[in-house]
């Protein structure tokens, strides 16, 4: 299960890609800012289509196995979180640190473009919107009487 | 014949439709992208993008796949994860 | 102060990079390996050229936040290490992931280049050797009768 | 006018001279590649490398750095941290 609905434990995922022979660990975890298109953040929900999400989250392992000679370990959130909240993390582990920084960097970089997961943004304003990558300001904003179809 | 489709919508599309599953039934034969255009007009007032994102059965797949009876249909805004 | 007897808490230098405008914290960690040389390893002791590593330390931190929007947290342990203790830590925030990545990668490169820090293997023969990476296999034997030259 | 120059060997340099501290009294206007041959002179049995890397008072210095009286001269081993 690479999604999650507790708190991410980076320790956690440190330690299941430990090994006496993978001296070098690289993580990323991506946590929630305070501020996304010029505008105050107070909450960040998550949701995704979980079946799909998990597939390719341990397909992307997978790969990145394939690709280095790493242990990879990966874990994103979902549900409401606030400035702060560890919303993604990936560690891994290799004999050798170059290769530790190529996976972990491949692997968000992955998660960012196959995984099927979105985030709506609600503002100190009481604004809400949807993160769009591929809209000009990087959010389009919610029909404010759409609180049923929250994902 | 016809088949049924079973359609998710996620996101910010549930919230333009105002539903996250529809059950849909298609004639036999037919691609994906004809589906979402389905979808799209019947539901005229809160029209999806004229690009989406696609996964039949869980695994991203392209306009022109034929779709069979039993599939599930998954129309994705843009992915926003991380 | 950068180096420490004590054992390296990644938790804390993450703590210490975070804050609500740095939403992307990389990091590296580098643990004892339990093969060097085709050696096992068993103990691996660690000295420095105390005020020089810090000084050093210190630069690299400060020349890593002036090259990019980052916060950087680094720790270097002294002592001896057996296998899986953490020896150097590096966290980076930033508000976008690849300044993270870059300044992670950047800082651990500088520790290994420029910081006064030397290792001594004791190896599970009872053979004890000098790290050196300009040595033709990356080790020199130490005298096995020196033991009070330890620095 | 004679100088005195604080000498530190560390790790390898330290095991192979059997001391980490030298104190070297030197002729005023030395460099510091010169003081190293001196050390190595003194030390035959156990030379240092031929080329070492130097710091002066805690940072890095070339061999044509001139030495004065109460400097810090310390002999680096190749750096091996991380």
């Amino acid at each position: 299960m690479y999604l999650t609905h507790d708190p991410i434990d980076l320790a956690a995922l440190i330690t299941q890609v430990s090994s006496a022979e993978h001296g070098g660990i690289a993580t990323f975890t991506g946590a929630v800012r305070s501020s996304h298109a010029s505008r105050e953040v107070v909450v960040l929900s998550y949701s995704a289509y979980g079946s799909m999400a998990e597939h390719e989250c341990a397909a992307i392992v997978a790969e990145a196995e394939k690709k280095w000679p790493v242990r990879v370990a990966l874990a994103h959130r979902i549900g409401d979180l606030v400035v702060g909240d560890i919303a993604v993390a990936v560690a891994t582990a290799s004999a050798h640190r170059e290769e530790a920084f190529a996976a972990c960097r491949w692997v968000i970089d992955q998660v960012k473009a196959r995984v099927p997961i979105w985030k709506r943004e609600t503002y100190a304003d009481g604004m809400v919107a949807w993160v769009d990558p591929t809209a000009p300001d990087g959010i389009v904003l919610a029909r404010p009487d759409a609180e049923a179809a929250r994902g | 014949m016809a088949i049924t489709v079973h359609t998710l919508l996620f996101a910010r599309y549930a919230e333009l439709l105002g539903a996250d599953q529809l059950t849909l039934t298609l004639p036999e034969g037919i691609k994906a992208g004809e589906a979402v255009t389905q979808v799209r007009n019947q539901h005229p007032g809160n029209a999806l993008p004229s690009t989406v994102l696609l996964a039949i059965n869980g695994r991203q797949a392209t306009l022109d796949r034929p779709l069979h009876d039993g599939d599930e249909l998954a129309i994705l805004p843009p992915l926003a994860g991380g």
